[in-house]
C-alpha cells in the first residue's frame, strides 16, 4: 500500500564494521510495502542523497527510510533531500544504526540483529506517517513592552530603532521605574539620573514608540504574531493632549498625598507629576488627596489651567493593541519588612529600608540629597543590614543579588555625605561581577566596618534613648554583638510584583517557586517563555542588577525581531489536534498542556488546540482517554505500530 | 459448504485506477476477476454494490459504478472516508495501486428496479459524490440493446464546483447525444466553466419534468435529498415513482448482521434502493 | 543458549534520546537487547503503550526522561512520573514483575548513565527470564 | 408422538451418557460457574450441572459462539495470503436445554437460515448438533424475571429438542422427539426401557408444564408489533423507558434470539484474523458511520431499536416475536429494567 | 441502621417540593423495577412522577451515573449515598458539571444490600463511609456506625499473594469477561463518549473477547479511573460474569492515596491528582 524505500548507510566502517549492512538490506526487502532497499558508503554525500532522490522518482516512492546515524544529527539534512524531490518531508524515517546501534556494540551478531529490528519498527511506522505541512500565519510587526522601567525602556527603544511600531506600557504616571530612584548607581558610581533620563527622553521623543503611562494590560488574547491586547488607560483628569505641562497646577493644589516616588518620605500634590524629571511631564490628579474628589469642591487647578486641560469627569479607557510578539519587563517590589517585627522597621524611626535611602542621597528626593534622619539631624553612625528577609529559609530562600552591591555603594554615599561610622552586617559578601570585587576593595579602604553575621534584631537603647542598638552574632569571632547605632539601613528580598499572579495568569506564563517568571530554559532560552511570542527581560524574572537587566533587554529586543521582522511565520507543523468527532471533553488536555494550547468549546463540548501555541510535546495525547488528540507524526498509531515493529524480531 | 459461504471475498485486481476530483479523495478503480467462475457467478445490476475488502483493513461496501453491459471488469467509485481520522478501509484503498489484489463480496443488495423502470420514462438526480450507482443505470440504460426499452431519460447532476463533477469524460459524452437529456450543474463555477450554475433542486424545477409515466432516481448528499424531494411532490410524483439510495452503516451485506436495521427491513439486503413509499412505511431511524 | 531478552526503550528525544547518542559516540558498549522509540517527551507516553509493548513480548521495558525540572516542556516529566508510577502498580497487581518496566531520568550529558542503566537492566531482565503472562499467546 | 421411545436413567448414571456422548462428539452442557451456570463444552462428565435453573449466557452461543473465525491471513510479499478457516465439526449434543432456549433457536433459524442467504455457520452448526431438551424443575419455583407463558411457551415443552428430558426423582426420562434423537437413544445401550408409569408421568409433566405460571399477559404477535409501530415517536415512552438504561450490551449478549454481529479484521505482526463478533444495538457504535454521522445517538433510541426488533420488526419481517421471554435481560440488567414491564406498558398506551 | 421508609417520605417530600417549585428540570431517585426487590434508577421530571420514587435497602445504583446525560445547565437534583456523593465530587472537579446547577438530597445509609445474594454491603461500598460527603439537605439523621474500616482490609490476601498466584487469579477473571462494556457503563466516572476501546484508529486492543484484548482493556481502565474511582463498586455488580473489578480498582484507588495523599471525590476543592503533579512528588512512587 506504501511504497518504501530503505537507505542503509555504511557511514565508512563506522556503521558497517559491526552492523552487516547488506543483510539489513536483503531484510529490508522482504518487508511487505518496502520497493527498494539499497546500501551506500555515505548516504549523507552528495552521490548518497542522489541515490536516494534517483529511487524516489524511479520507484514512485512515498516513505523513505534511512538506516544511519542518530537523526538528530541527519534528520533535517535527509529531510531537505526527500523534500527536494517534492515528496513531504515528514515522510522520512530515521533509523540509528550508528550512535544507537554499531557504536555501543563490538558483535556483529548482536548489531546486526537489532539493526533489523530497528528497520522493521521504522517499516511499521512509516506506513502509517502522513505528510505534515507547517501552517503559516501573518505577523504583526508591532511590539508590546510592558512596564517602563529601564528594562522595557531599553527594549523599546532597540526595538523602535529598527523602525517597528512599539507601544510601552507603564502602570505609574511616568516611565523610568526603579532606577529613576536611585542616586548612583554601583560599581561606577555614575548618577543613575545622568544615565536614564536621557533614554526616558528618547523614547517620548521617538517616532516610534507609542508611551502609554498610567495605563494596565487587562487582557490578552491570541498567540504569537497575531496578539490581541487590550490597555486600560486609568483616568488622569487631565488631558495630556491639551495639557501643556506649565505645572501652574500644582502650584495651585492643596491637596497634600504620599509620594510612592519618595517612597513615602516627601508629600506629594494631589495634582502633580511624580518628579521633576518624569516623563511624560504631564501631572495627573490623584483621587485620594484631590480635595475635589474627597470633598466635592476646590477644582482651583481647573481654574488655574490656562489650556482647559482639567476634566473630572475623565473615565477609564480602553484600548485595543494588535501586536506579533510582547515583552514583559514588570520589574519588581521590596519585600514589605513590617512583618519581621525584630528588625523595628516602621516602628522605630531610625530604621530605613534600601529604596528610602536610595531617596535620601538623591538631590531630587525628599531632603535634597541630604542624609539627615527623620528628626533632621545626621547620624553619627549607620548600620547596613543585608538580606532582610533573602537567604532566608522562613521567608525568601533566594539570593537578591544586588543588596551586597548596593550597601557597599550605599558605605561609599554615608562616608562622602557624612561623618557616620558605617557598619555592614553581612552573611557573605557578594561581588561577582564585572568591576564589583574591585569596588568591594575599595570600599574596605573607606574604612567601613565590615561584620560578618546577620543582623538578628534592633532594639531602641535603654542607655541613649532614641538611639538604636543592632544585635548580631559576628560569626568570625564567634562573639554577639550590641551596637549602637542612629540609623539602620535594610537591604530587603527583591520579590516578585503583587500583582505577579495576575500579570502570569494574563500573559500565559509560569513562575518559579518564589513567583518570578519563569524562562522557558535556564540556560538555552532564558528570555523566551512557554507562550511563544512573550519574553521576558529584566528583575520579573528574577533579581539582576542594572548591567544584567539592560543584557536582557537587549536580548528580548533581538527575540522579538526574530518574529516580527518577517510577515509570516511558520508554525510548527508536529503540532496535536483534536478529533472532536471523538473528544469527550474531560479537558485533561487543558489541565496539562504548559502552553494553554488547549481550551474548552462549552457550545461543543469539545476541546479545542490552538496550533499556534503548541510545542508538540504530546502530552495531551498521553493524557486523552477517548484518544481524540492526535499527537502529530507522533500519533498513538504511530508509536504503537513502530513498538510493534520492534518487537517483532 | 466453504464454497457458498457468503463470508468470503473473491479475489480480484485492480486493473485501473481514475482520480476522479481535484480534491485527490475520489478515485474509480476497475476490478477484473481472477477467477473466470467468480466473473460468471458475478450477476449484477445498477444500485448494486459489493464489499471491498483489504484483509488487515476490513470491508467496506461500495456501490457498483460500473454497468453490467461493460463486461469483464467492475467498477467502484470510492471517497476516503472520515474527516479528521480516515476510514480504514477506503484510506487504504486510496494507497493501493494499479496491479494490487484486494478482496470483493457480492454483488449485494437491491439494483434499481429494472422492470419497474422500463417504457417508462426516467429523471436520475445525482448530487456530488452520490452519482456512483446513477452513471451505472445510466450507462444501463444508454446501452445499444437496452435503450428502446425505457423511455425519455433525463439526467440533472450537480456537484459544489466543476472540479468535483465525477465521470467527466462521460458527462460530455452523453451531453451530445441526443437520446438523454444532461443537465450538468455547479453550485459555484470558476474561470473555465461554461456551464450551468446553481442548486440541484433549482435546476430540477426549471427542467420540470412531466410526472406522467416517469420515474424519479434521486441520489445525493442529505441537504440535496431534503430539497429535492418537495420539487418532485409538488410536480405530483408519486412516492412510489420516486427512488432513492439509503446509506446505512452496513457490515455484512447480506441482511445478517443487524447493522443496518431499519423498521422490518435490512438496508443491505431489503434496500438499499427504496421508493419514498417504501421509505414512508419505514420508522425515521436513520 | 543464554535468554536474550527483548527489551522496548522509549526515550525523550531531549534529554535520553540524546544521552543514548552521547553513549554511542563515546563508543561505550552495553548489551544490544534494548530497541529505542524516540518519542518528543516523556509525557506522551502513553500507558496503554506499555502494556502493548507487554503483550507484544517485550521482556522489559525502559522508560526515559528528563530529570524532573529539567524537561523541555518544563512540567511534562512530572505528569509523566505520576502516570506512570500508576502504571507500575497496575502491572504489579496485574501479577506481572513490575521491575520489567522501569522509568529512569537520564539527561543528555548522561551517556555514561545511559549504558549503565541499561546494562544493569538488560542483565536484570535476563534473571527474571522470559515475560509469558502478559504475551499474547501464539504470535511470534 | 405416541410411537416415540421412552428410555430412562438414573441420574447418577448421567456420567455414563455421557461419556458416549462426549466418545460421537462434543458434548456441551450447563456447568457451574462463580456467577452461575453456563454452557460449555464438557471434558469431565462430573462437570455437568443438571441441578440448574437457567445458565447466564443462552445456549445460543453454541450455534453461534461470540467469535468465529472466518479467513486468517498473513501480510506478505507480494500480497497476503489467506486462508479459509475450516470449521472441521465433529457431532454435537448440546445438553440440558430448556424449553424456551430450545425455541429461541427456531426463531434464530428463521434469520440465519431460512430466509435470504443462509448463514453457512450457523447452518453448519445447527445441522451437526442434537439438541437434547430438558423441562423446567416443576417443583421449584420459577424466576420472578421469567414470562415465557406470555410468549406461549410451557415449562417443559418438549417441541424443537431431538430429544426431551424431564426429571421424575432420581431418574430422568428421556424421550425421542425426532428420528434424529430417536436413532441416537437407540445408540445409548445405558439408557433403560421406561414402562407405562414413566410415559403417563413424561406426559402428564409436560401437560403440567404449561400450567407452571410464569409472569403472563396475552399478547398478540400482530397487535404489539403494530403497537410499537404506533408508538416509535412517542418520545415521552421511550424517554422514560431508557432513563435508567445504561446502555451497556449485557441483555443483548445474554439474550438467545440477539444476533447482531460485527466483522472484524485483527492483526498483529503481520497475521491476522478475520472473524465475526457478537455485537450489540445497545453500543454507541453500533450505527457510526465513518463520516461521523450517526442515527442513533441517544440512549432512548437505542433502547427502542432493541425492543421494537423483538416486538415489531421481527413479527413484520419473520413473523415471530423474537422473544421466548427466558428473563435473562432482567436478570442480568444492572439496573433492573424490565422488558416485560415494558411491553406491558407499551400495551397500556 | 438506615430508616429507609423515612428516607422514602423525606426524599418524596423534597423532590416533590423542588418539581413544583420548578428549581430543578429533573430528580434522580429510584423506583421499582420489575418489583420492590429490583429497583431502578428513575428521573422523576414531573410532580406527578414523585409518587413512583421509591427508596429501599436495594437501592445501590450511583446515581452520579445519570448526571453527565443531561444538557449542560440543567438544573437536577440527585439523591446520594455516600458513595454517589463522591462521584458527584469528582464529576464536579472535571467540570463535567457545575456544583451550582445541582441539588444534592442527601441519604445517610446503613444497612443496604446486595440484591442478589441479600447480603449487607455497607462496609463494601466506598470505604464503608454512611455520610454523603457533600449535599444541601440531608434526609435522616447523619449515621455514625462507630466502626471506622480501612476500604483496603480486603486487599490484603491479594497482596500477600505471589505473583504467579495473582497473575493466575487475574488471568482466569479476565478470561471470563465477554466484552459487554456493563462496567464501563455503569461506572460513573466513565463517561468517555467514545470509549478508547472503540476506537478503531487506533485499535488499542483487538474486540474479540479473547484473553489478550480483555487485558488490555481492563488494565487501561484501570488507568484512566487511577486517582478517580470513588469505589461504589457498580463496575462489579454490573458484571455478568461477576468479574471482580472493584478489588482492583481498589488497589489502584490505595497506591494513589499513598503516593498522592489524597482519596478521590473527598473534597470539591481536592486537585485531580492525575493531572496534576508536585514538584516534591518522589522518584520513590516509580520503585
Amino acid at each position: 500500500m506504501s511504497r518504501i524505500g530503505v537507505f542503509v548507510c555504511h557511514c565508512g566502517l563506522n556503521i558497517a564494521k559491526t552492523v552487516r549492512v547488506s543483510e539489513l538490506v536483503e531484510f529490508a526487502r522482504t518487508l511487505p510495502d518496502v520497493v527498494v532497499a539499497e546500501e551506500y558508503k555515505f548516504m549523507c554525500s552528495t552521490p548518497g542523497q542522489e541515490l536516494i532522490q534517483n529511487d524516489i522518482k524511479k520507484y514512485k516512492l512515498d516513505r523513505v527510510i534511512v538506516a544511519a546515524c542518530s537523526p538528530l544529527m541527519h534528520e533535517k539534512t535527509f529531510r531537505k533531500v526527500i523534500a527536494a524531490t517534492g515528496l513531504n518531508q515528514y515522510l522520512l524515517t530515521i533509523v540509528n544504526v550508528r550512535e544507537q546501534t554499531s557504536w555501543v556494540t563490538s558483535d556483529i551478531e548482536v548489531g546486526t540483529a537489532k539493526g533489523k529490528a530497528l528497520i522493521n519498527g521504522a517499516v511499521y511506522r512509516a506506513r502509517l506517517l502522513s505528510p505534515l505541512v507547517s501552517r503559516v500565519i501573518d505577523v504583526n510587526p508591532d511590539i508590546v513592552v510592558v512596564g517602563g522601567g529601564i528594562a522595557g525602556i531599553q527594549a523599546a527603544l532597540e526595538l523602535a530603532d529598527t523602525g517597528k511600531q512599539v507601544y510601552l506600557v507603564e502602570k505609574s504616571p511616568t516611565i523610568g521605574g526603579h532606577m529613576a530612584q536611585f542616586d548612583k548607581t554601583f560599581p561606577t558610581l555614575d548618577c543613575s539620573a545622568c544615565i536614564l533620563t536621557p533614554k526616558m527622553d528618547a523614547v517620548l521623543q521617538h517616532k516610534n514608540i507609542k508611551m502609554m503611562t498610567y495605563c494596565e494590560v487587562t487582557e490578552v488574547k491570541g498567540y504569537v504574531g497575531n496578539f490581541d491586547i487590550i490597555v486600560k488607560q486609568k483616568a488622569r483628569y487631565v488631558d495630556h493632549d491639551k495639557c501643556n505641562a506649565c505645572l501652574a497646577c500644582t502650584e495651585k493644589c492643596p491637596g497634600k498625598g504620599v509620594s510612592e516616588w519618595d517612597e513615602g518620605l516627601a508629600k506629594k500634590k494631589a495634582i502633580s507629576i511624580p518628579f521633576p524629571q518624569a516623563v511624560p511631564q504631564k501631572p495627573v490628579i490623584d483621587r485620594d488627596s484631590c480635595t475635589f474628589f474627597l470633598k466635592g469642591k476646590c477644582r482651583l487647578c481647573e481654574k488655574v489651567c490656562e489650556q482647559k486641560a482639567i476634566d473630572f469627569e475623565q473615565q477609564d479607557t480602553f484600548v485595543n493593541i494588535k501586536a506579533g510578539a510582547i515583552i514583559v519587563a514588570t520589574g519588581y517590589d521590596l519585600m514589605d519588612t513590617k512583618p519581621l517585627v525584630q528588625y523595628g522597621y516602621g516602628k522605630l524611626p531610625g530604621v530605613y529600608s534600601a529604596l528610602e535611602v536610595e531617596r535620601l542621597f538623591n538631590s531630587a528626593g525628599p531632603t535634597g540629597g541630604k542624609v539627615t534622619l527623620r528628626d533632621g539631624s545626621e547620624p553619627k553612625s549607620i548600620a547596613i543590614l543585608h538580606c532582610i528577609g533573602s537567604r532566608d529559609k522562613n521567608n525568601h530562600e533566594h539570593c537578591s543579588r544586588v543588596c551586597c552591591m548596593y550597601s557597599l555603594k550605599f558605605a561609599h554615599l554615608f562616608k562622602e555625605k557624612t561623618s557616620a561610622d558605617v557598619y555592614q552586617f553581612y552573611i557573605d559578601m557578594r561581588a561577582a561581577g564585572k568591576g564589583y570585587e574591585e569596588f568591594y576593595n575599595r570600599i574596605i579602604e573607606e574604612d567601613v566596618k565590615f561584620i560578618r553575621g546577620k543582623g538578628a534584631r534592633i532594639t531602641e537603647s535603654k542607655e541613649e534613648p532614641g538611639r538604636l542598638v543592632v544585635e548580631a552574632e559576628d560569626t568570625i569571632t564567634t562573639k554577639f554583638i550590641n551596637l549602637p547605632v542612629d540609623m539602620v539601613v535594610l537591604s530587603p528580598a527583591i520579590v516578585p510584583r503583587a500583582d505577579a499572579k495576575d500579570v502570569q495568569r494574563m500573559f500565559n506564563l509560569s513562575s518559579d517557586k518564589h513567583g518570578f517568571f519563569m524562562e522557558r530554559h535556564p540556560k538555552l532560552a532564558p528570555l523566551s517563555t512557554m507562550t511563544e511570542g512573550v519574553f521576558i527581560a529584566g528583575v520579573c524574572q528574577g533579581p539582576k542588577d542594572i548591567p544584567d537587566t539592560v543584557a536582557q533587554a537587549l536580548g528580548a529586543a533581538a527575540e522579538v525581531l526574530t518574529i516580527v521582522s518577517k510577515d509570516k511565520m511558520e508554525l510548527e507543523a508536529t503540532t496535536a489536534i483534536v478529533n472532536p468527532a471523538v473528544c469527550c471533553g474531560c479537558q485533561n488536555c487543558v489541565r496539562v498542556c504548559p502552553y494553554g494550547a488547549p481550551s474548552f468549546n462549552e457550545q461543543k463540548n469539545v476541546c479545542e488546540i490552538n496550533e499556534a501555541l503548541c510545542k508538540g510535546c504530546g502530552q495531551c495525547a498521553a493524557a486523552c482517554p477517548t484518544s481524540a488528540i492526535i499527537a502529530r507524526h507522533f500519533t498513538n498509531e504511530q508509536v504503537l505500530a513502530e513498538i510493534e515493529g520492534l518487537m517483532e524480531y | 459448504m466453504m464454497s457458498n459461504n457468503p463470508y468470503i471475498p473473491m479475489p480480484v485486481t485492480i486493473t485501473k485506477i481514475i482520480n476522479e476530483v481535484d480534491t485527490n479523495d475520489i478515485k474509480t478503480f476497475r476490478l477484473t476477476f481472477q477467477n473466470k467462475e467468480d466473473e460468471q457467478k458475478f450477476k449484477y445490476l445498477p444500485g448494486q454494490f459489493a464489499e471491498l475488502s483489504i484483509f488487515g483493513k476490513g470491508e467496506s461496501p461500495i456501490g457498483i459504478a460500473s454497468s453490467p453491459t461493460e463486461p469483464g471488469y467492475v467498477e467502484f467509485t470510492v471517497q476516503k472516508a472520515g474527516v479528521i481520522v480516515p476510514g480504514l478501509v477506503t484510506a487504504a484503498l486510496h494507497d493501493l495501486e494499479e496491479g494490487a489484489e484486494i478482496g470483493m463480496r457480492g454483488p449485494l443488495g437491491k439494483s434499481w428496479p429494472i422492470e419497474f423502470l422500463e417504457k417508462k420514462n426516467i429523471v436520475v438526480v445525482g448530487g456530488g459524490f452520490a452519482f456512483t450507482t446513477l452513471r451505472s443505470l445510466i450507462n444501463y440504460m444508454l446501452h445499444k440493446d437496452n435503450r428502446k426499452r425505457f423511455g425519455e431519460i433525463t439526467v440533472v447532476y450537480g456537484a459544489r464546483n466543476p472540479g468535483l463533477l465525477l465521470y467527466k469524460n462521460e458527462l460530455a459524452a452523453w451531453e451530445k447525444r441526443d437520446d438523454i437529456k444532461t443537465n450538468i450543474t455547479v453550485d459555484k463555477g470558476n474561470e473555465s466553466w461554461k456551464g450551468r450554475e446553481g442548486f440541484v433542486p433549482n435546476v430540477c424545477k426549471e427542467v420540470a419534468p412531466s410526472p406522467k409515466n416517469t420515474v424519479a432516481v434521486i441520489c445525493g448528499p442529505p441537504i440535496m435529498i431534503k430539497f429535492t424531494l418537495p420539487v418532485f411532490y409538488d410536480l405530483k410524483f408519486a412516492k412510489e415513482n420516486i427512488l432513492t439510495s439509503l446509506e446505512m452503516r452496513m457490515k455484512c451485506g447480506i441482511g445478517k448482521c443487524g447493522r443496518c436495521n431499519v423498521g422490518f427491513k435490512y438496508v443491505c439486503s431489503d434496500g438499499p434502493v427504496f421508493s419514498m413509499a417504501e421509505l414512508e412505511e419505514l420508522p425515521r431511524d436513520f | 543458549m543464554e535468554f536474550e531478552p527483548k527489551i522496548l526503550g522509549i526515550a525523550c528525544n531531549w534529554c535520553t534520546y540524546t544521552g543514548a547518542d552521547l553513549a554511542g559516540t563515546t563508543r561505550l558498549k552495553y548489551p544490544q537487547n534494548l530497541r529505542v522509540v524516540r518519542v518528543m517527551c516523556s509525557s506522551r507516553i502513553n500507558p496503554s503503550f506499555i502494556f502493548r509493548a507487554f503483550q507484544l513480548g517485550a521482556d522489559g521495558v525502559l522508560v526515559g526522561g528528563c530529570h524532573p525540572g529539567d524537561c523541555h516542556y518544563n512540567t511534562g516529566n512530572l505528569y509523566a512520573r505520576r502516570r506512570l508510577a500508576v502504571t507500575k502498580k497496575i502491572l504489579d497487581f496485574a501479577g506481572l514483575e513490575p521491575s520489567r518496566f522501569r522509568v529512569e531520568w537520564i539527561s543528555a550529558s548522561e551517556g555514561n548513565k545511559f549504558a549503565e542503566v541499561v546494562k544493569e537492566f538488560t542483565e536484570h531482565v535476563q534473571i527474571l527470564g522470559p515475560q509469558t503472562k502478559f504475551k499474547i499467546a501464539g504470535v511470534s | 408422538m405416541a410411537a416415540s421411545v421412552l428410555k430412562k436413567v438414573v441420574i447418577e448414571k448421567i456420567n455414563e451418557v455421557a461419556a458416549v456422548l462426549m466418545q460421537k462428539g462434543t458434548l456441551i452442557a450447563p456447568v457451574k460457574e462463580e456467577a452461575g451456570a453456563n454452557f460449555r463444552e464438557i471434558k469431565d462428565p462430573k462437570d455437568i450441572y443438571l441441578d440448574y435453573y437457567n445458565s447466564i449466557l443462552s445456549p445460543k452461543m453454541v450455534f453461534f459462539p461470540q467469535m468465529e473465525d472466518f479467513v486468517k491471513y498473513q501480510l506478505a510479499k507480494p500480497k497476503a495470503d489467506a486462508k479459509i478457516v475450516e470449521m472441521n465439526l465433529k457431532p454435537a449434543f448440546l445438553f440440558g436445554v430448556r424449553p424456551c432456549d430450545v425455541k429461541s433457536f427456531e426463531i434464530l433459524d428463521k434469520h440465519f437460515y431460512a430466509s435470504g442467504i443462509i448463514d453457512t455457520y450457523w447452518k453448519a452448526r445447527r445441522d451437526n448438533t442434537t439438541i437434547i431438551g430438558y423441562a423446567f424443575d416443576l417443583d421449584k419455583p420459577v424466576d420472578s424475571a421469567d414470562f415465557y407463558n406470555t410468549l406461549g411457551i410451557g415449562a417443559a415443552d418438549p417441541e424443537g429438542s431431538d430429544i426431551f428430558i424431564v426429571k421424575k426423582d432420581k431418574e430422568l426420562l428421556l424421550k425421542g422427539i425426532t428420528k434424529k434423537g430417536e436413532a441416537l437413544l437407540g445408540e445409548l445401550s445405558m439408557l433403560e426401557k421406561a414402562d407405562a408409569k414413566d410415559e403417563k408421568y413424561f406426559t402428564d409433566y409436560v401437560k403440567k408444564g404449561k400450567e407452571k405460571k410464569t409472569r403472563f399477559m396475552k399478547v398478540d404477535d400482530k397487535a404489539v408489533a403494530k403497537k410499537y409501530e404506533d408508538i416509535f415517536e412517542n418520545n415521552e415512552y421511550w424517554t422514560k423507558m431508557s432513563d435508567a438504561c445504561l446502555s451497556c450490551g449485557v441483555c443483548t449478549f445474554v439474550c438467545p434470539t440477539c444476533y447482531c454481529f460485527d466483522i472484524c479484521d485483527e492483526t498483529i505482526f503481520g497475521k491476522g484474523t478475520r472473524r465475526r463478533i457478537w455485537d450489540a444495538c445497545m453500543f454507541t457504535d453500533f450505527t457510526l458511520e465513518t463520516s461521523g454521522h450517526n442515527p442513533r445517538t441517544k440512549v432512548s433510541q437505542r433502547l427502542r431499536q432493541k425492543v421494537c426488533h423483538k416486538y415489531s420488526f421481527s413479527v413484520r419481517k419473520y413473523d415471530v416475536i423474537s422473544c421466548v421471554g427466558c428473563g435473562r435481560c432482567t436478570r442480568s440488567c444492572p439496573v433492573n429494567i424490565d422488558i416485560y414491564s415494558m411491553v406491558e406498558e407499551a400495551t397500556k398506551l | 441502621m438506615t430508616n429507609f421508609k423515612q428516607i422514602e417520605e423525606n426524599l418524596k417530600k423534597e423532590a416533590k417540593k423542588l418539581l413544583e417549585a420548578g428549581s430543578v428540570a429533573v430528580v434522580l431517585a429510584y423506583t421499582k423495577g420489575a418489583d420492590e426487590k429490583h429497583p431502578q434508577p428513575f428521573a422523576a421530571k414531573k410532580a406527578d412522577d414523585v409518587a413512583n420514587i421509591i427508596f429501599n435497602e436495594y437501592c445501590n445504583h450511583n446515581l452520579a451515573r445519570y448526571i453527565v446525560r443531561y444538557a449542560p445547565g440543567t438544573k437536577i437534583a440527585v439523591a446520594v449515598k455516600a458513595a454517589d456523593s463522591r462521584a458527584v465530587v469528582v464529576l464536579i472537579q472535571e467540570e463535567k458539571i457545575k456544583r451550582e446547577n445541582l441539588i444534592l438530597l442527601g441519604i445517610p445509609v446503613s444497612g443496604m444490600k446486595n440484591q442478589k445474594t441479600g447480603e449487607i454491603i455497607d462496609e463494601k461500598t466506598t470505604g464503608g463511609l454512611t455520610n454523603p460527603v457533600v449535599y444541601d439537605v440531608l434526609l435522616g439523621e447523619e449515621i455514625h456506625t462507630g466502626k471506622p474500616v480501612s476500604p483496603y482490609t480486603v486487599l490484603e490476601q491479594y497482596e500477600k499473594m505471589d505473583k504467579d498466584a495473582r497473575f493466575a487469579f487475574w488471568k482466569a477473571q479476565f478470561d471470563k469477561c465477554i466484552r459487554c462494556y456493563a462496567c464501563r457503563k455503569a461506572c460513573p466516572m466513565c463517561y468517555c463518549d467514545p470509549c478508547f476501546i472503540d476506537q478503531t484508529k487506533p485499535r488499542w486492543a483487538d474486540k474479540s473477547p479473547q484473553s489478550h484484548g480483555n487485558l488490555m482493556y481492563h488494565l487501561t481502565r484501570f488507568q484512566h479511573l487511577a486517582g478517580r474511582c470513588i469505589d461504589c463498586g457498580e463496575c462489579t455488580r454490573a458484571c455478568p460474569v461477576d468479574i471482580p473489578l472493584y478489588l482492583f480498582h481498589k488497589k489502584v484507588a490505595k497506591d494513589c492515596e499513598e503516593m498522592f495523599k489524597q482519596a478521590a471525590g473527598m473534597k470539591i476543592e481536592d486537585k485531580l491528582v492525575m493531572v496534576d503533579f508536585r514538584v516534591e512528588d518522589s522518584d520513590k512512587i516509580l520503585e
